[in-house]
């Protein structure tokens, strides 16, 4: 059973969620137990992989429906035929970011989320979700890849309308869909582009032959398009406001979590698709891409930490500032990718270009870490006063001790403050950035005090304060899943920023490795 | 030039949607727009499936095999799944316009502009 | 705003017409066209190959028992693919009905049934509704025929699926109106789970080999494994191996999912909540 | 014989190009249907009667087929066509669409058995108008 693990991860997930009309009957309890009994399976088997892929970087295919599924290819031809799942370092990477916020999220959900008839779509709709998101992770195939993509937006967009009595959650919801819906045909444009000339849909089999001819620059540029409209950077970021301070908190996190999949795929798409094969003869020129990447980076993050500081809703705040924190990742990946394909043989990549690329990488997965955290308090924060609204919330603190502590954590987290997580990656791309060039390395320290302020801000004005009782509408203490949902995430934060060589050296620099190995 | 004509109709029709989703206001215009670019997507991938004097790959009363010529299966099986996808698509944004209209008694983007404003 | 976007639109439009002189011409695309010229009767046959579709050309007939090689494509080499379509549906079914049920409401859950002197349903004419009950059997009978046949003649799951939903669309139209929403909603989301459920546990049962094997393919000929002659044959409908389950699973589920949507999207329309009358949306 | 199926073929073809016109240059929806289906009816069955004639010559087993099918799908197309056609103008009739340019006496007759609401009418009309 161990060589079927990359096929069970995307299947379990699918099958519990197709069995949701029986398990849905039989009573809500039993219904939460089978779900997070899935989602903690996954995280084991993510888990099981970490020594065989990581550690000794090795890589798993699978393809689907072959006679020998562990091979590549069937034997006698050069290609590959049908499906196949690669899990390398890398896409074991994004999957562990999947695994851990969505059974952290699902837990947090348990309490949040009311409990009423609509509760069983809702637990439906995430665990496809979860499918959708791990199969982004996992698929080796540009159709598939595709396929995935819109079932992670298609649930996304329902799930953002779930409170469908507010008034413009169904506005948020179509406003999503609508971007994916551009953002996923402008995909297939790109994919359709790449097939006209290798008549393949594999990734690994078109780079190998890639020719790096005209048309492949074109299909690339509808990829990155399509993938940076996904993730919400900066040109194409104004749905992200709307959607995520309408969507429930737990589904605000999820959606945090789709971006960081989409922005680990463009990566992988401009290293493992179009990045430089044996066999091109025109390369596709590295600098002006990663020019292009620094300078989308730098304006998501000072675009995003700007609106962020005049918001006076937490929810639309946490939005720019998941824009800005976007923003550090692909300052990060972009200096990576602007010195890989120097002339200087590898020096600078070497140099600080592979360190720029770890940061990055590593604060994808922080910020995936600290941000759900974030998302989930001020999911707490709504509920308990039942307004998204900072000048109608004030002391907070008296009352819910848990909260304002992780709300700290988050909070010092994501303003890069050690001993947290958020500290590591962002002095990783500091360090890097400034070796590459200073003055983006002043914006991105600028920013990050911007951050602190921002947050700050929040912290003063809805915990902070005396004690209002007449304010609070809801007063139920949390429940025993919501509490998990937080506890865990935290205690993940505070371990990052504690012991981050272990991570860097266990899970990251595997994860460059693979993403920028030339074949 | 006759037969680069698909591809221009495909690359028209593409251009045409998305200028009529930055300009149309209207919510079921919208995904009228969005339907078009899914055609065209369509019609690029029949377009490079397309063999001169071939038949459908289907061996059922098919010519006799020495002169069997035969279009491409794969692009007719993903276009099937892109059609599925996007009549799914297609769907669930008519029913969030439903559900929009009945919040808010508009379909028009300009009057929902209101969604920054909270609660 | 706009402008940057038109802008936007028009550099990907340049790019767009650029490239599009730079691609093969429609009818010269990659790969063979003589597949079958030297076609021997070898199971997995590798020569005077070069692309992917030229080997399911040459060798899907053999290695999947279907005389449909789109069909073989859609259930066999990339079902994982289809997997996923289906479960697309499924998600939109069900996020349609978590929408939708919180505008249906108290009283339009429940319809009584308004008929008139003859006992034909009011609202549209005698004409629709008689026109109705003749075309509902032939409507259903074909889309039967393309569920069960799709691995001998055009047609499959998701089409025949389609076909058989457009009767219940009919149904809609011509004012049958469902008696209780609850009760149908429940009988359709049965069925289209099962189909689901089907189909994934067809996968599982290949997982001796793989996901989504075709185990039964080219087996002893009783059920659905006839191995079937090289080249151009009459079509038998014990063949394919698993693709007459997967199709016939997706066809289910295909039906009852888009009787789903057209249910409920006619009931909201409809709903007493929000307007008189239903036709303002 | 094929000088024939050309012949019908080609003016198939001209009465669904003349009914696309009428779609695109009729003023509502009752004329437009007028255009849409009474128009496709003559033209596809004229199309269809152009693919039997050409294939009778040379008659074998995937020609027969061929021709089974359309006779099939004439009968079907003349059978539903005038059906749905009646059904889309009685829906566009409840839901309140007035002729255009169009005197209709029994439109608002109290012998009619569904009466519309004339500020539902004009209410439904806002709404179209509202996406320019």
């Amino acid at each position: 059973m161990t060589n079927h693990i990359p096929v069970l991860i995307i299947t379990l997930p699918l099958i519990a969620a197709f069995l949701q009309p029986v398990t849905g009957f039989a009573g809500f309890k039993l219904r939460n137990l089978v779900i997070i009994t899935i989602l903690l399976v996954l995280n084991g088997l993510l888990f099981m992989l970490v020594p065989d892929v990581a550690l000794q970087g090795k890589t798993i295919y699978y393809t689907m429906g072959a006679s020998d599924p562990s091979q590549f290819t069937q034997p006698g031809i050069s290609f590959p035929v049908r499906i196949v799942l690669k899990i390398d370092s890398f896409s074991l990477f994004t999957g562990i970011i999947v695994g851990v916020v969505t059974l952290t999220t699902f837990l947090f959900s348990t309490g949040t989320v009311k409990e009423d008839k609509r509760k069983s779509y809702f637990s439906t709709l995430f665990l496809l979700f979860t499918a959708g998101l791990m199969g982004m992770s996992f698929t080796n195939d540009l159709f598939n890849f595709f396929v995935f993509l819109e079932i992670s937006s298609i649930s996304g967009a329902a799930l953002v309308a779930y409170r469908t009595y507010r008034k413009h959650a169904p506005y948020a919801g179509y406003k999503y869909i609508l971007i994916s819906t551009i953002a996923t045909t402008f995909f297939l444009f790109g994919v359709g582009i790449c097939y006209a000339q290798y008549g393949s849909f594999n990734i690994q089999y078109i780079n190998s032959v890639l020719a790096h001819s005209y048309l492949d620059k074109v299909a690339m540029l509808f990829i990155i398009v399509a993938m940076a409209m996904k993730a919400g950077s900066v040109p194409m970021h104004m749905w992200v406001p709307d959607t995520y301070a309408e969507a429930p908190a737990s589904i605000s996190a999820m959606l945090k979590a789709s971006g960081m999949v989409t922005l680990c795929a463009m990566f992988r798409f401009t290293f493992s698709l179009f990045g430089p094969s044996s066999s091109g003869a025109g390369k596709i020129n590295y600098e002006t891409l990663g020019w292009i990447v620094i300078v989308l980076g730098v304006l998501s993050m000072f675009i995003g930490v700007t609106m962020a500081l005049i918001q006076h809703d937490v929810r639309r705040l946490m939005a720019f500032h998941a824009v800005s924190q976007t923003g550090y990742m692909l300052l990060g990946v972009g200096v990576g990718i602007a010195v890989f394909a120097k002339g200087d043989g590898g020096a600078a990549f070497k140099a600080f270009g592979k360190m720029a690329m770890v940061g990055g990488i590593f604060h994808i997965m922080n910020n995936a870490f600290y941000k759900n955290l974030l998302f989930l308090t001020s999911g707490v924060m709504e509920r308990r006063f039942g307004t998204r609204n900072l000048n109608g919330m004030i002391g907070l603190g008296h009352r819910d001790t848990l909260t304002t502590v992780v709300f700290m954590i988050g909070a010092l987290a994501i303003a890069g403050i050690p001993p947290f997580n958020g500290f590591d990656s962002k002095l990783l791309i500091y360090e890097s950035v400034y070796k590459f060039s200073p003055v983006l390395a002043i914006i991105a320290m600028f920013v990050s005090v911007m951050t602190l302020a921002s947050f700050m801000k929040v912290f003063y004005s809805s915990f902070m304060g005396p004690r209002r009782d007449d304010l609070i509408v809801e007063g139920a203490p949390l429940t025993k899943g919501t509490k998990a949902g937080l506890i865990i995430l935290a205690a993940l934060i505070i371990l990052t920023g504690l012991f981050p060589g272990i991570i860097v050296d266990g899970i990251i620099e595997p994860a460059v490795t693979a993403l920028t190995q030339i074949r | 030039m006759l037969s680069i004509f698909l591809y221009v109709t495909v690359v028209s029709l593409l251009i045409l949607s998305i200028t009529s989703v930055i300009y149309k206001r209207n919510l079921i215009k919208l995904v009228i727009a969005l339907n078009i670019a899914e055609s065209s997507v369509n019609l690029f991938f029949i377009t490079l499936a397309y063999r001169p004097d071939s038949t459908a790959p289907i061996f059922t009363l098919a010519p006799a095999l020495q002169e069997l010529r035969m279009v491409l299966p794969s692009p007719q099986a993903l276009i099937l799944t892109n059609i599925v996808i996007g009549f799914a698509t297609t769907a669930l944004m008519l029913v969030l316009a439903v559900i929009t209209y009945k919040n808010n008694g508009t379909l028009d983007i300009r009057k929902l502009k209101g969604v920054e404003d909270h609660d | 705003m706009k402008l940057v976007s038109l802008l936007a639109m028009f550099i990907i439009a340049g790019f767009m017409f650029t490239g599009i002189g730079k691609l093969h011409l429609p009818g010269d695309p990659a790969g063979n066209s003589n597949v079958f010229s030297q076609r021997s009767s070898e199971k997995t046959d590798t020569a005077n190959i070069s692309t992917m579709d030229d080997y399911y050309l040459r060798n899907g007939q053999m290695e999947t028992g279907s005389n449909n090689i789109v069909t073989s494509v859609v259930f066999d080499y990339r079902g994982f693919d289809t997997l996923g379509e289906a479960a697309v549906l499924f998600l939109v079914v069900t996020s349609i009905s978590m929408l939708l049920f919180s505008i249906i409401k108290g009283k339009d859950l429940e319809e009584t049934v308004l008929t008139d002197s003859d006992g034909f349903p009011a609202g549209m004419t005698r004409i629709v509704s008689i026109g109705t009950v003749l075309m509902l059997p032939i409507i259903m009978a074909f889309g039967a025929y393309l569920v069960i046949h799709g691995h001998l003649s055009p047609g499959g799951g998701f089409q025949g699926g389609a076909v058989m939903a457009t009767g219940t669309a009919l149904l809609v139209i011509s004012s049958f109106v469902v008696r209780n929403l609850q009760k149908t909603y429940k009988l359709f989301s049965f069925f289209e789970s099962l189909g689901l459920t089907v189909f994934i546990v067809t996968g599982f049962a290949g997982m001796g080999i793989s996901f989504l094997h075709n185990f039964l393919a080219n087996n002893d000929g009783s059920f659905l494994g006839k191995v079937i002659p090289l080249g151009t044959n009459p079509g038998f409908l014990n063949s394919g191996g698993i693709l007459p389950i997967l199709s016939t699973a997706v066809g289910i589920e295909v039906f009852c999912g888009i009787s789903i949507i057209l249910v409920l999207l006619s009931r909201a329309l409809n709903a007493r909540g929000s307007q008189k009358g239903g036709h303002k949306c | 014989m094929s000088i024939l199926s050309d012949i019908l073929l080609g003016l198939g073809i001209f009465v669904c190009v003349i009914s696309v016109i009428g779609l695109l240059r009729f003023p509502d929806v009752y004329t437009r249907l007028h255009a849409g289906t009474k128009a496709t009816t003559l033209g596809s069955l004229l199309v269809v009667s152009g693919i039997i004639v050409g294939f009778l010559p040379e008659i074998d087993d995937s020609e027969f087929m061929i021709i089974i099918h359309a006779l099939i799908a004439v009968m079907l197309i003349i059978f539903t066509n005038p059906i749905s056609a009646h059904a889309i103008a009685r829906a566009a009739m409840l839901a309140g669409i007035k002729p255009a340019m169009a005197e209709v006496d029994e439109y608002n007759s109290p012998s009619h058995d569904i009466s519309v609401n004339d500020n539902d009418t004009n209410k439904s009309d806002e709404v179209l108008k509202e996406e320019q």
